[in-house]
Formats: C-alpha cells, sequence, structure tokens
C-alpha cells in the first residue's frame, strides 16, 4: 500500500475526473467574485443533481420531490441554528437523515407503482412538503421564510462556500462511485430495468430502491443545508416544485445515467441560459435550448461524448458500404 | 459638470418572467420610460446606466442577480428584487457587499428592524399593513361586521389575512372565514360556496393574479353570495379591470394611485412618458417602479461631487424626504424609517363599467 | 425432512384457467431432474411457483426440510434456489460480466452503507467476485463477451449468459427454463457439461427442455405434465418411452425412433 | 346534505376540466407510451387567440393555434425518433420545453394579461343548486368526447392499432401498421383536445400565462391515478380530483384544503393497483 | 451473381417460372457501423422454402431482420419482382413480407389473443377472415380457449403460437421464420410443418431460421449456411440427414 487514497482513486475514474477539475478550475473561479458566487449556487444544483441521477439515472425513481427534500434540510439547518442554536456542521447530520428517512419511508409505499405514477407520488408528496412548510409559521416563518441563517463556522466568504460546495461534489461523486461500483449498484440497475429479474437475482427490491432513493434524498438534504447557509434566507419558493423539475431537466441533459452527467448538466445549462437574453423571452429561450439539447444528444451529454469516444476508439469497424442506402428504417426498431 | 464624474450604475433586479412578471413588467416599463425622458442624466447631470436583470420572480435567481450587479456591474443601489422573497434573500447579499436595495414590494418583513440588513434595505411601495389598515376601514364604514377573505395562496395573500385578523376587530370587523386557492385553481366555486355558507356580510379580495379575482367574482355571482365585494391592491391592475364582466359592478378596490384610469399629477406625467413608449399603463408596478428610481436619483444628486458608493447611497438614501416622484402622497426615509411611501400614496376606487373610477 | 427440494400438491389457478392442480416434484442434491410437458402444461408456472413469483392456492415447497412456500422470490434466493427464465431477461445496457457479476448479489457480505463509503473490506469483496466471475465465464464460452453488452448479443448467447448468471448465485438448487432453446448443437453440448459438472459438485438441478435427447442424456429423474397434473415420472426413458407422452407430447419430430436413428 | 351535495356538485363540474386535460395525456400513453406536458400550454395558446379574435371566429382560430403548436411538437417527437431515441421520458421533457417557450412568447405577446371571456350570464338552478351554464356545457361536451374516444380506442380497428403500436413499435412495423402516422395524429388529437380545454377554461374561470403547468399537472395527476390506460379513467380521476379539491375547499382549513388533493393521491397510488405497472414485461 | 439456381418445388412447378418470391443481391445488415452480413444474395420461389443454418451469432436473425427492414441493411431485396429495399418496414409488409422474430417479438403483449389476431387479420377480406381465423384454431386450438387473455400472460409456447398465427394470418407471399421451433413442444411441430405446407400450395415462399434439424429437414427444399455473416454453403437440407458430417460442421447436429 502507498498512499491511502491511491487505491481508491485508481478504479474510480469518476471520482479523479472531478477531482483534478475542481482542483484546477476553482482557483481560477475564486479570482472573479460573479464567478465564485455563481460557482456556490451551481454547486447546490449540480448536488440536486446528483441527487437526481441517483434515483432516476440508477434506481429509476422518476423524482420530482428533491427540491421538497433539499426544502427539509435547509429548514431543519435553518431552524436548529436560528431557534435551537446548535453549532454548525451539526445540523449538516439532520438535514441529511431527516430526507433519507422520509425517502426511505415513502418509497417503501412507491416502488411498486409504474414510473410515471412513482412520478405523481413524488411529485404530490413534493406539494405536502410545500405546504407544511408554508402553513408551519411557528417553525418555518410560513410564507415569508426564515432569515437570518448563520454562515457554517469559519466559512463566511463566498470563496468559501464554493470550497466547501465543491468539495461536497466531489465527496458525493466519490461515495457515488463507490456504490455503483458495488454489487448493490449493480443490482439498482437490474431493478431499473425489470423488477422480476431483480427479485431473481435475491434483490430485496423495495428495500435496495428505498435505500437508493434515501441516499439520494440525503444529498438532496445536503443541497438544501449549502443553500440555507449559503443564501441565509430561505422562503417556500426557494426550493419548490420548479427546482425539482430543472433538477430532474439538468440530469438529463447531462446524461442522468452517468455518475458525472448531472454535473455536466448543470454547468453546461445554466451556463448556456445565462448567456440567453432574458426578460419575458427568457422562457422561450429556455425551452428552446432544452429541445436543441435533447435532439443534439438524446443520451446526455455525456451519453454523447461516450458514442463519440466509442467511435474514436473503433475506428476500424467496417463502415456501411453503401452511404446512399442508409435508410430510413434504420430509426425504427 | 456632472458629465467627467462618470456615470452612476444603477442595477434592477425584477421579475420580468414568472408569476411575478405582473408587476415587475411594469416596472421595468415604467423604469425605462422616465429614464429615457431624463435622457438618463439626473437633474443635476449625472449620467445614469441602468443595469438590468430578471430574477425570474424566484428568491434564489434574486439573491444571484443582485451578486451579480453589484459584483460584475459595480452598481451603487438596486432598484428591486420585485418580490418580497427575493428581497429577503438579496438582503444580506446587499449587507455584505454594502449596497442598499430599493424594494417595490409590501412585504412587512423586508423593512423589519430585526433583520440584520436592515440598513441597507428601502420600501418604496406602502406596506402591507397599511394597505390592510386602509381598506378595512372603508369597509367598516358601511356598518359591516362578518367579513369573509378569499387569499391566493403566497406570501401576499396570507399576509393580508393575518394582518386582517389582526386588525379587522380593533374596528369592528369580524373575520368569520377565510378560503384561499393557489396561482393555478381553475374554479373557485366551492370556495365561494364556503363563504356564502358562512354568512358573511362583505367579502374582502387579498389577490394579485387578476385572473384568480376574476374567477372569484364570477363564481361569487354563480353560487349567489350578493354581498359587497372589496379587493386589496393587488388586483387594481388594468387586465383585472378590463376582463371582468357585469358581475365585478362596484368592486371597490384599494390602488396605489390611479394611473391606469384616472391619473392625477405626477401619474399624468408618466402615463404619457409611457404612451410615448408605446406602453399602455398597467398599475401597481409603474408607480413603485418609479418611486425606486426617483429615489436613487435624489439619492445621487443629493451627493454633489461626492465619490458615490453603495455605502454613500445608504445613506444619503436615509436623509431624503420630499423628494420627487410619481405617485401621491409625501415620500420620507430616515434612520429608523426604512418605509418612504404611507397611506397618502394610497385611493380607493370602484369599479364601474371596466374602469377603475378614483373616490374621494 | 429428507434433503433436497421438493415441491408437493401445487396448485395454481389464474382466474378460470387451472395451470398446476396438484403437482409433485422433488430435485435432489446432485442429481439432474427433467419436467417435460406440452405448451402450457404448467412447467414454467411450477418454477413460478418454487421461485416464489406465484402463490400456490394449495401445496408446500420446502428445500432440505425448511419451508419455503409462498416466501418471496428474493428470500427464496437466500435459501439456495435460483432460476432462469424461459424469456430471457436481461438489462440489455449491462455488460456480460456485470450480468453475470448480479448473479452473486445473493451472496454479497458488504453492507450497503459499507459499499457507500467504500470500506476495504467492501472493495476486496467486489475484487474477490470479479475473481469468481471469471471461471464461470470461461466455462460457458463467454469469456471474449465479457465487456460487450447483452443487447448486442444473438439470442443464443443472451441465453448462455442467463445460464451463468443463474450458476453464479451458488444455489443449492438451480431451475433452469428451456436454457438450450436457440443454442446449436455443439452449444448444447457444452451447457450440457456444465450442467453435469455443477450437478457433480452436489448442485441439484431442474430443468424444462422440448429437447428430448437433451433430456435422455442429461437427466437422473424426469417428470412429464400435462394440463397442471403429472402424467407420469420415472427414469427419463421410461418417461419418454410411455405411450401417453409419445402420444401427446412426442409426435413424429420428437419421435424416439428417429432420435435414437441420429445418434 | 344538501351542503354537501353541492359542493360534489361543483367538484365534478370542475374536475371535468381536469379531466379534459388527462384525456390527451392517457390518449398520448395509449398510443406512444409517453406524455405531452404542452397540453397546458395548449390551452394557453387556445385562449388567448380565442381571447384576441374574439367570436365564433375565435373559437376556430384558439383550436387552430393550438394545434398547430402541437404539430410542432409532432415534429420534434418525429426528429427525435428519427434520431433513434429510445427513452420516453426524453419525449415529455421536450415537450415541456416547448410547454415553457409557449408560455414565453404568450407573455411576451400579450404581456401579464389575464384571458377571460364570458358566453352567458345567468345561472341556471338546478334541485336548488345554482350552476353556471357554462359549467354544465363543459361538463356534457367532455362527458360525450371522452365517452366517444373510449370506444374508439376499445372497440375499434384504430384503436387496436393505437395500443398495438405503443405495446410493440417494431411488432406494430411487422404488422404494417402505420406507426408514425397514429402518433402524429395522437399528438394532432392532443393539441385539439388541450385547446378545447384552454377554450372551456378561458369561457368559465380564465387564465393567464402561468397557467401551462399547473394545468398540465393537473392533467397529469387526473390521468394517472386511476391507471393511465385509458380515458375513461381519466375522466373519473379529473372528477375525483375535482371533488376532492372542493371537499377540501369547503371543509377543511387552508392548510389541509391545499394538501387534500395530494393527499388523496398518494392515498390512491399507494393503496389501490392502480398505478402498478401492470404486464411490464410480461408475466415471468 | 446469384448463388443458387430456383430450385422447383414439385407442388409449384407451374407457378415457379415467374419472378421469384423473394430475391436478394449483395445484401448486407450492419448494427451502427458494425456490419454483421456482408454481399448474401440468393432467390426463394414461389412455394419454395429455404432454411438458414449457421451457429449463434452467425448473422441469420440479422439477416431476416434486414429483409424485413428492421435492420439496417444494404442492397437490392425484391419480392414478386418489385424492389422493397430502402423502404419502410410498414411498405414492406404490406408487399408481403410477414416476419416472426426470435423471442416473439411481432407479438402485443397488453393486447387480448383476440385482438392480436385481429390485427393480423385485418389486411384479409371480411367474407375469407373467419375461414382463416377457423384454420388457426384448429391449428392452435389453445388460441381459441385464450382469446380474451392478454397475449403477454400465455405460456411461452402458446406466446410462440400465437405470434406464428399472427404472420400466417396475413397470408404473406413470403413468410419469414426466426427459430419458430422454439419453446416448442415436438408434437406442436409436427402440426406446424403439416400447415406450412398445405401455405406452400398457395404459392408461398418460406425462409427458415433454425436450429432444430429435424424440424428444418422436414420443412426446407434447400439450405444456405451462415458464417460470420457470409454464405459458406449450399445443399439440399437431405445432406444434413445423410451426411451427419456436413451437419455437424454447420450446426452440430444433435449427437444423440
Ligand atoms: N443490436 C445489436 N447491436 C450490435 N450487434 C448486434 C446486435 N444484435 C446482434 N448483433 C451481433 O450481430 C451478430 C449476428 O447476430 P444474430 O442475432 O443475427 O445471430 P443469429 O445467427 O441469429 O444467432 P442466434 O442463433 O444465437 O440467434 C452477432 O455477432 C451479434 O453479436
Ligand atoms: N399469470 C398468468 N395469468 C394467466 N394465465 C396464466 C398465467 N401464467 C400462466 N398462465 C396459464 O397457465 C398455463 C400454464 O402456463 P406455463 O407457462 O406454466 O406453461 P409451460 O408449461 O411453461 O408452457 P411452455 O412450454 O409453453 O412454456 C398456460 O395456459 C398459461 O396461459
Ligand atoms: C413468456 C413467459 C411464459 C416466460 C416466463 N415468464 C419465464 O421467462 O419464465
Ligand atoms: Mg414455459
Ligand atoms: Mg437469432
Amino acid at each position: 500500500m502507498s498512499f491511502p487514497g491511491q487505491r481508491y482513486l485508481g478504479p474510480r475514474p469518476n471520482t479523479l475526473i472531478i477531482a483534478v477539475c475542481v482542483l484546477v478550475a476553482l482557483p481560477v473561479v475564486l479570482t472573479r467574485p460573479v464567478w465564485t458566487d455563481s460557482a456556490v449556487v451551481l454547486g447546490v444544483y449540480a448536488l440536486l443533481g446528483l441527487s437526481v441521477g441517483i434515483s432516476y439515472g440508477q434506481a429509476g425513481i422518476l423524482t420530482m420531490s428533491q427540491g421538497a427534500f433539499a426544502a427539509i434540510g435547509g429548514y431543519a439547518a435553518a431552524i436548529l441554528t436560528t431557534r435551537f442554536g446548535w453549532p454548525p456542521y451539526a445540523d449538516l447530520l439532520v438535514a441529511m437523515a431527516l430526507p433519507a428517512a422520509l425517502a426511505y419511508g415513502v418509497a417503501r409505499l412507491v416502488t411498486r407503482l409504474s414510473p410515471l405514477a412513482t412520478a405523481l407520488a413524488t411529485l404530490a408528496l413534493g406539494s405536502v412538503i410545500e405546504i407544511l412548510i408554508r402553513n408551519a409559521d411557528a417553525l418555518t416563518g410560513g410564507y415569508i421564510g426564515l432569515a437570518g441563517i448563520p454562515s457554517v463556522g469559519a466559512i463566511n466568504t463566498p470563496a468559501g462556500y464554493a470550497c466547501l460546495a465543491w468539495g461536497m461534489i466531489v465527496v458525493t461523486v466519490f461515495l457515488y462511485e463507490n456504490l455503483m461500483c458495488s454489487a448493490y449498484g449493480r443490482a439498482l440497475n437490474v431493478l431499473r430495468v425489470d423488477q422480476a429479474r431483480a427479485r431473481a437475482d435475491g434483490i430485496d427490491v423495495p428495500a435496495l430502491m428505498s435505500a437508493g432513493f434515501a441516499v439520494s434524498a440525503a444529498v438532496a438534504g445536503a443541497a438544501g443545508w449549502l443553500y440555507a447557509h449559503y443564501i441565509s434566507f430561505l422562503s417556500p419558493e426557494s426550493l419548490d416544485t420548479h427546482i425539482s423539475i430543472s433538477a430532474l431537466l439538468m440530469a438529463v441533459i447531462g446524461g442522468a445515467g452517468y455518475i458525472l452527467g448531472p454535473i455536466v448538466g448543470t454547468l453546461l445549462f445554466d451556463g448556456l441560459t445565462r448567456l440567453m437574453p432574458a426578460a419575458e423571452l427568457q422562457g422561450f429561450f429556455y425551452g428552446a435550448a432544452l429541445i436543441i439539447i435533447l435532439l443534439a444528444a438524446r443520451t446526455g451529454i455525456l451519453g454523447l461524448l461516450a458514442g463519440l469516444a466509442r467511435r474514436l476508439r473503433r475506428p476500424d469497424a467496417t463502415p456501411a458500404p453503401r452511404a446512399a442506402n442508409l435508410s430510413p428504417q434504420e430509426s425504427l426498431p | 459638470q456632472g458629465a467627467d464624474r462618470g456615470p452612476v450604475k444603477l442595477g434592477a433586479v425584477l421579475s420580468l418572467s414568472g408569476p411575478a412578471a405582473v408587476f415587475g413588467i411594469p416596472e421595468r416599463d415604467a423604469i425605462q420610460a422616465v429614464l429615457k425622458q431624463m435622457h438618463s442624466t439626473t437633474p443635476d447631470g449625472r449620467r445614469i446606466d441602468l443595469v438590468l436583470v430578471d430574477d425570474k420572480s424566484n428568491p434564489t435567481e434574486a439573491a444571484r442577480a443582485v451578486s451579480q450587479v453589484i459584483n460584475n456591474d459595480q452598481v451603487v443601489a438596486i432598484i428591486g428584487p420585485s418580490t418580497g422573497s427575493g428581497i429577503l434573500a438579496a438582503g444580506p447579499i446587499a449587507q455584505r457587499l454594502k449596497v442598499p436595495l430599493l424594494g417595490p414590494a409590501g412585504t412587512l418583513a423586508i423593512t423589519d428592524p430585526k433583520n440584520e440588513f436592515y440598513p441597507w434595505v428601502f420600501r418604496v411601495a406602502p406596506s402591507d399593513i397599511v394597505d390592510i389598515r386602509v381598506i378595512l376601514r372603508d369597509m367598516a364604514k358601511s356598518k359591516t361586521k362578518k367579513v369573509g377573505i378569499f387569499y391566493q395562496e403566497d406570501a401576499y395573500g396570507k399576509t393580508g389575512v393575518d394582518e386582517a385578523k389582526i386588525f379587522g376587530p380593533t374596528i369592528g370587523l369580524n373575520v368569520v372565514d377565510t378560503v384561499s386557492a393557489p396561482y393555478t385553481a381553475t374554479d373557485l366555486t366551492a370556495q365561494a360556496t364556503k363563504l356564502r355558507n358562512a354568512g358573511v356580510e362583505a367579502v374582502f379580495l387579498q389577490v394579485s393574479i387578476s385572473a384568480l379575482g376574476s374567477s372569484f367574482l364570477k363564481a361569487a355571482r354563480q353560487v349567489g353570495l350578493d354581498v359587497p365585494i372589496y379587493a386589496n391592491a393587488g388586483l387594481a391592475q388594468r387586465s383585472f379591470a378590463e376582463n371582468t364582466g357585469p358581475e365585478a359592478e362596484g368592486l371597490r378596490v384599494l390602488s396605489i394611485g390611479n394611473i391606469p384610469f384616472d391619473p392625477v399629477g405626477g401619474e399624468v406625467e408618466l402615463a404619457k412618458m409611457l404612451q410615448a413608449e408605446g406602453k399602455v399603463p398597467q398599475g401597481w408596478g409603474e408607480l413603485v417602479g418609479t418611486n425606486a428610481l426617483m429615489a436613487a436619483v435624489a439619492a445621487i444628486d443629493a451627493q454633489k461631487g461626492k465619490e458615490i458608493t453603495g455605502e454613500s447611497m445608504r445613506d444619503t438614501l436615509e436623509t431624503l424626504c420630499n423628494f420627487k416622484a410619481y405617485a401621491r402622497g409625501k415620500a420620507c426615509f430616515a434612520k429608523d424609517k426604512h418605509d418612504g411611501w404611507g397611506e397618502d400614496a394610497l385611493v380607493i376606487t370602484e369599479l364601474r363599467n371596466k374602469q377603475l373610477k378614483t373616490l374621494d | 425432512m429428507s434433503r433436497g427440494l421438493t415441491a408437493t400438491g401445487i396448485e395454481v389457478a389464474f382466474g378460470g384457467v387451472h395451470a398446476l392442480r396438484g403437482v409433485d416434484v422433488a430435485v435432489e442434491p446432485g442429481k439432474v431432474a427433467g419436467l417435460i410437458g406440452r405448451n402450457g402444461s404448467g412447467k414454467t408456472t411450477l418454477f413460478n411457483c418454487i421461485t416464489g413469483f406465484v402463490r400456490p392456492t394449495a401445496g408446500r415447497t420446502t428445500v432440505d426440510g425448511v419451508d419455503v412456500t409462498s416466501l418471496p422470490p428474493d428470500r427464496v434466493v437466500k435459501h439456495g434456489i435460483a432460476r432462469t427464465f424461459q424469456t430471457p431477461r436481461v438489462d440489455p445496457r449491462a455488460t456480460v460480466l456485470s450480468a453475470v457479476l448480479c448473479g452473486f448479489y445473493s451472496r454479497v457480505g458488504a453492507s450497503f452503507v459499507g459499499s457507500l463509503l467504500g470500506v476495504p473490506g467492501a472493495w476486496r469483496e467486489e475484487q474477490r467476485l470479479h475473481r469468481r466471475a471469471e471461471p464461470i465465464l470461461e466455462r460457458l464460452g463467454l469469456a471474449e463477451l465479457r465487456g460487450r453488452e447483452v443487447g448486442q448479443l444473438s439470442m443464443g448467447l443472451i441465453r448462455l449468459v442467463e445460464v451463468a448468471r443463474c450458476l453464479a448465485s451458488g444455489a443449492r438448487f438451480v431451475l433452469l427454463d428451456e436454457p438450450a432453446a436457440g443454442l446449436t448443437a455443439a452449444e448444447q453440448e457444452r451447457l450440457a457439461e456444465q450442467v453435469r459438472a455443477v450437478a457433480a459438485s452436489g448442485v441439484g438441478v431442474l430443468i424444462v427442455e422440448h429437447n428430448i435427447g437433451l433430456v435422455r442424456s442429461l437427466c437422473d429423474t424426469a417428470t412429464a405434465l400435462e394440463t397442471g397434473r403429472v402424467l407420469c415420472a420415472g427414469t427419463p426413458e421410461a418417461v419418454v418411452r410411455d405411450e401417453r407422452v409419445m402420444r401427446s407430447y412426442l409426435g413424429a419430430i420428437g419421435d424416439l425412433a428417429a432420435t435414437e436413428a441420429a445418434a | 346534505m344538501l351542503a354537501i351535495a353541492e359542493y360534489v356538485v361543483r367538484g365534478a363540474l370542475s374536475g371535468a376540466i381536469y379531466a379534459l386535460l388527462a384525456v390527451p395525456m392517457s390518449l398520448m400513453f395509449v398510443t406512444v407510451r409517453t406524455i405531452d406536458f404542452a397540453v397546458g400550454a395548449y390551452a394557453l395558446i387556445a385562449a388567448a387567440v380565442c381571447w384576441s379574435v374574439g367570436g365564433a371566429l375565435g373559437l376556430a382560430a384558439g383550436l387552430g393555434a393550438a394545434m398547430a403548436c402541437a404539430a410542432f411538437m409532432a415534429i420534434i417527437f418525429l426528429a427525435l425518433k428519427r434520431l433513434g431515441c429510445e427513452d420516453h421520458i426524453i419525449y415529455a421533457l421536450a415537450s415541456f420545453g416547448l410547454a415553457t417557450a409557449l408560455a414565453s412568447l404568450v407573455l411576451w405577446w400579450w404581456g401579464t394579461q389575464a384571458f377571460v371571456r364570458d358566453a352567458f350570464s345567468d345561472p341556471w338552478s338546478v334541485g336548488g343548486i345554482r350552476l353556471a351554464p357554462q359549467g354544465v356545457i363543459n361538463f356534457a361536451l367532455i362527458l360525450l368526447l371522452v365517452g366517444a374516444l373510449h370506444l374508439l380506442i376499445q372497440h375499434t380497428s384504430l384503436g387496436r392499432m393505437m395500443r398495438a403500436a405503443a405495446a410493440n413499435q417494431t411488432g406494430a412495423a411487422l404488422a404494417s401498421i402505420p406507426v408514425q402516422g397514429i402518433q402524429v395524429g395522437t399528438y394532432l388529437a392532443g393539441g385539439l383536445l388541450g385547446g378545447l380545454a384552454g377554450l372551456l377554461v378561458l369561457y368559465s374561470a380564465g387564465l393567464d400565462f402561468t397557467a401551462p403547468l399547473g394545468l398540465t399537472l393537473s392533467g397529469f395527476g387526473a390521468a394517472i391515478i386511476f391507471g393511465i390506460g385509458s380515458p375513461l379513467r381519466g375522466f373519473f380521476g379529473g372528477l375525483a380530483m375535482g371533488i376532492a379539491q372542493a371537499l377540501a375547499a369547503g371543509y377543511a382549513s387552508a392548510m389541509v384544503a391545499g394538501m387534500v388533493p395530494f393527499l388523496f393521491v398518494l392515498l390512491v397510488l399507494t393503496t389501490s393497483r392502480f398505478g402498478e405497472e401492470a404486464l411490464a414485461g410480461g408475466r415471468p | 451473381m446469384t448463388l443458387v439456381q430456383t430450385a422447383s418445388a414439385p407442388a409449384v412447378s407451374a407457378r415457379a417460372t415467374g419472378p421469384a418470391a423473394l430475391a436478394a443481391a449483395g445484401l448486407s445488415a450492419r448494427y451502427g457501423r458494425i456490419e454483421v452480413c456482408r454481399d448474401i444474395s440468393f432467390e426463394v420461389a414461389p412455394g419454395e422454402f429455404l432454411i438458414l443454418l449457421g451457429a449463434n451469432g452467425a448473422g441469420k436473425s440479422s439477416l431476416l431482420g434486414a429483409l424485413a427492414g428492421i435492420v439496417a441493411s444494404a442492397g437490392t431485396v425484391t419480392v414478386g419482382g418489385r424492389r422493397i429495399d430502402g423502404v419502410s418496414p410498414q411498405r414492406r409488409a404490406h408487399a408481403g413480407l410477414a416476419l416472426v422474430p426470435e423471442g416473439r417479438g411481432n407479438l402485443f403483449g397488453p393486447l387480448t389473443v383476440d385482438e392480436n389476431l385481429d390485427l393480423g387479420l385485418r389486411h384479409l377480406r371480411s367474407d375469407e377472415r373467419a375461414g382463416m381465423r377457423a384454420d388457426l384454431n384448429r391449428l392452435f386450438p389453445v388460441l381459441a380457449e385464450r382469446g380474451r387473455q392478454a397475449a403477454a400472460m400465455l405460456s411461452g409456447g402458446e406466446q410462440q403460437m400465437l405470434a406464428l398465427a399472427l404472420a400466417i394470418a396475413r397470408r404473406p407471399t413470403v413468410l419469414l421464420l426466426d427459430e419458430p421451433s422454439q419453446g416448442l413442444a415436438p408434437v406442436v411441430l409436427d402440426e406446424i410443418v403439416a400447415a406450412v405446407n398445405r401455405l406452400r400450395t398457395f404459392g408461398m415462399a418460406l425462409i427458415i431460421a433454425e436450429q432444430n434439424v429435424r424440424f428444418a429437414a422436414a420443412l426446407g427444399d434447400r439450405f444456405i449456411a451462415l458464417r460470420g455473416g457470409e454464405v459458406v454453403d449450399e445443399g439440399h437440407p437431405s445432406e444434413l440427414a445423410n451426411h451427419s458430417g456436413t451437419a455437424a460442421r454447420l450446426l452440430g447436429a444433435a449427437p444423440h
């Protein structure tokens, strides 16, 4: 054994890639305050995207409640620190455990549903959580929200938060990749495709699916925790269904089935929409960009890249003899 | 002499999309029209550059936009964000980066002295509490005792109800029942039925989505809820007045000025500027938007010759009183008074023939 | 109770269809039992019943004396029973290697949290599984395909992957549903060898097959089903020579005289 | 008693709109195995165009505009399909993109304008309950449509072909079923139905540029709650949601009233067997 | 460069002089950029039955898919003298091709057995439908019993029968079968042989990919053998029975 990290990082290409990218990019990002600020917000979104990747990309749970899980994490952090004076960092555990427990319970109920019904169930769950938050005035500040959430300990500059956010992302990717390199990760993929197959392999489908969903909710909760401490204000609209939907979009755009897909999706899509002329037509450009990206990369950006890489690696694959006959039926099967 | 001091940058973080665009778009249109009229210079000759960003009616985007215009564009004051939660989210950033926000929102909490960022947020609209008190007092004049409230499920709706429940009884109005609906409700007959069954003598609408307002009035007529109806300033919009049918006749609506239908004084001036730009005044947003702009302009001119920073803007704003703006009433800020406008900015109107007529 | 997998008096009905009406089968460790019968006679349903995918309305399944009737499928696997599906069920995107690794699931020692955290134990376990998969791939002739996506294989090979995955589970009893369908004779022979080898290691095998030649050469006992009932049971020779079996099941193409002539 | 009955009737009338939005969702699922999240946007476009044009011509123009948008969605669908997209969620997300774009176009062109119109002024009184004629008309129209669609899907050759195309595209092609034609037709039908829903909302409650997502999600919920496989179930899903909402609004506090429809959805999904994936991958 | 001369089957000698039921020339099939069949040419006369032999992965299914239009292909294919390459699978089906893919890929699982068959029968004239339906019910009695059951709920073999029935119902000019014997009891194969042979008298041509040599030999007039996506041999099925060496080489004939 040479150095402790080596054994882990070697066979975990995604962790390696993200760690190197963060180490290279962060110093540059920190030179401009606007970039730094964006890096934190994008970090929060990327964490949410990763949580979608785990639940949808791997376990096949089409989730529309990640925003609500993040809100639970955020409010837990906010309430514990502002009202109960909990020390910073300690609230992170609750911010992750609470959504995870809820997700586990709910997933036990919805695992036998079809993907669309699951989507509806999570949507309903998200709405219920939102309404509860709005109405629990005494705890959550109701519709107005909670202001004055303290910073996380020593970290009180945007640069500190940027490092924290992207550090959390590296750790999350590491854990995520651990999971996917294990029997449980493979099992999650099997049950996504075919539950009967999974059960014949000896997989306790409801339990494993729920565990996967719980992990995903915990990541969302961590995103909410980060959000709450950074923005220092939380309202019911801060992390709502719109956020859930855009997290889902970002994950799919980047490639939900690829570990780094959601991160790529978040960075690219958010960057793209930021470059576009805004105001009334902002939704138009957003929608158009979404459609164009989906047309260009229907398996996500990483899917597209993987396809290109495959082609580069196998240039010897016999080309089609008569290009003219690239007939329309190719698309059909 | 002003030109060589270089332009001053003002940020405008407004809701140009999403549900709050109802206010954000008129805010933007009016600000741009006025700036154009002034050739983007203050009366004192100082040049103003406006940096406009959309907050998408979302607090996260609002916070991000505020940080962006400060860090990237070095603005010295920001008009907006348009929504209360946007302002609350952006407040800490404004405080950290030392740039004041001119918030065009009624939400009480934005100028709560308990906020750490209190020094950095100035309100340019009458607060929700002022609104509620004015309209409820009007209601009490008609000897009404039992009031029902319909509100939309958001911060605006909820704070209105809470305040009405507290203030109503002090003037003899008892809130006997409240009903609510989310923005997207398509049918409000059940809500109207509930109020009818509760036997209310008047109904108060705390709503800013005009489709919800129209829908409720229709539902009221349909279920036979034949009582006087009052609405808070959120419904003082052209779109609402022109779109509702005969059932809305006689509806009392509180309004900040009455630029769409019955402009007076500065409002006439502003309406002309808007028309010159091909815009039709919508109500609410134009006046609060320009309130913010004019406060900033006054603050810039008040610091003749000095170097202008966010901090100097903040300090000056706290000394402003009776500066020019297009809304009615006198505006004054002070160290312990960050709510610039009060009751005198408000009028009560009545809906007649698809128009809001100012009552006096 | 004796060692072995036994199903006794199994009855199953789907609406009006009585798929099984009192079926008994037994599989002894180290032996290969064959199951034949006309289409729709209930062979797959019996598999589904034993493995927990279908609840019998009557009857009992035991493994080495332990009652496993009506346990959910994943619990049945824990009792050492694995199966293949008649219609291969696979994740077309998974590679051959990971499909086989999935077969190990019921024997994984590392915990979920341990795997998530990447504790060294979980890591070592993962490497051990990879090492164990190799010989299985090797024996079924899939070693070169380990990196291919299952969806890109031909049907015959997909079936072999199914069998490999089932064998990986390390079960004490394996149920194979028409594993040789669509395999070439050479592949069939290779498969038969593997089945014999597995049986020789003490595993009990229950196999559904329409290829009578294979049944005769591979099985130690055979059971013939007919509309949900046991038509006859005994040695494969006795069963395939049973007149009722010949008439209702074998026909001209399955004709024994011809099969023997070819042998 | 009468009070409860009144809420139920009102709920059913408003639920009919959800039902109408649910129908294109079910239809889309029956034939293409995906969801068109732009239905709410078609409704908005139809309402906006009809509101501007006015009169009977307005109705036609509204429906036409909605169908034009649906045709655009069909083109996107075909393009994705040509490119070999197999994941049906991608189609759904693309339709979400279209919905966002359309809502934004409305905001840009019409501003924050609310679209409301009135056809009738005097309510009818039925058994002591005052009802808006428009609501009754909506209900009857929708009932008729859903019934006809149900018959079409379950009992005609075209309906069989539609279901076959969804169940197995390759198989349908091999059986010379015009898969693409059917799918494009379904998108257009979705545009028509969504547009119709928009017109009905225009004449009953009114809507603005923020409406599409809410309308779509209501339709989505109604379509799924009792099983997405048939428009009839979508219809009952819509009614059930409408009634649950009305009863909650009538009898519960604001907080509970807001949650009831969602709790109802959760309850139905997790206790019934409607949401289960029937036949996913067949019997083992 | 036709590999094979038209061999006349006794029952259709009169028809064999017309255009070939199906002719392929220079046909190749590929998945993405990977070509799995190369330069395959053959003809099948009306009423003629052709067997495709080859080990697992030889490209049999791909070849059939290429003919039916569900696998990307290049080369020319004609049915009854009309070019069909480059057109959609629907059009090819319309031109008279019917494929039963491996794994019963032509079934509609959620639809009932009756609905499946109705879809198959919808091209026949309405007066022919009842007769065809009766024929199919005689051939596969279980399909009549299970009319209202969802196709996906049938047993594997029953599904295979339904898949065959669905293709036969359309009375195609060329029937393409991919390992139809899979999952079927031997006695059912006998009936299928008889039924398909009856169809031969109507002039239907058959191309069948098979591993079950006895079944294949009972059906075919001629075989071509594929290896690695290319035609490596051809001949008469009797060779398979007589020279077990040939069969063993091509398929490994049952050693039992
Ligand atoms: N979807 C696919 N993508 C890539 N390669 C494929 C795909 N399907 C099949 N192949 C490859 O094409 C070759 C021919 O496969 P095909 O299915 O035609 O074989 P086959 O002769 O039918 O075999 P079997 O008897 O096992 O069914 C094989 O090497 C296979 O791996
Ligand atoms: N889930 C189900 N619902 C309805 N009927 C079923 C179901 N499962 C099995 N059946 C019926 O039960 C009977 C037995 O089916 P089973 O699959 O056990 O037959 P099998 O012996 O495996 O036949 P094959 O050799 O064709 O695979 C069949 O007639 C089938 O249609
Ligand atoms: C078609 C079905 C009868 C197949 C069965 N589910 C199996 O794979 O075992
Ligand atoms: Mg079977
Ligand atoms: Mg094949």
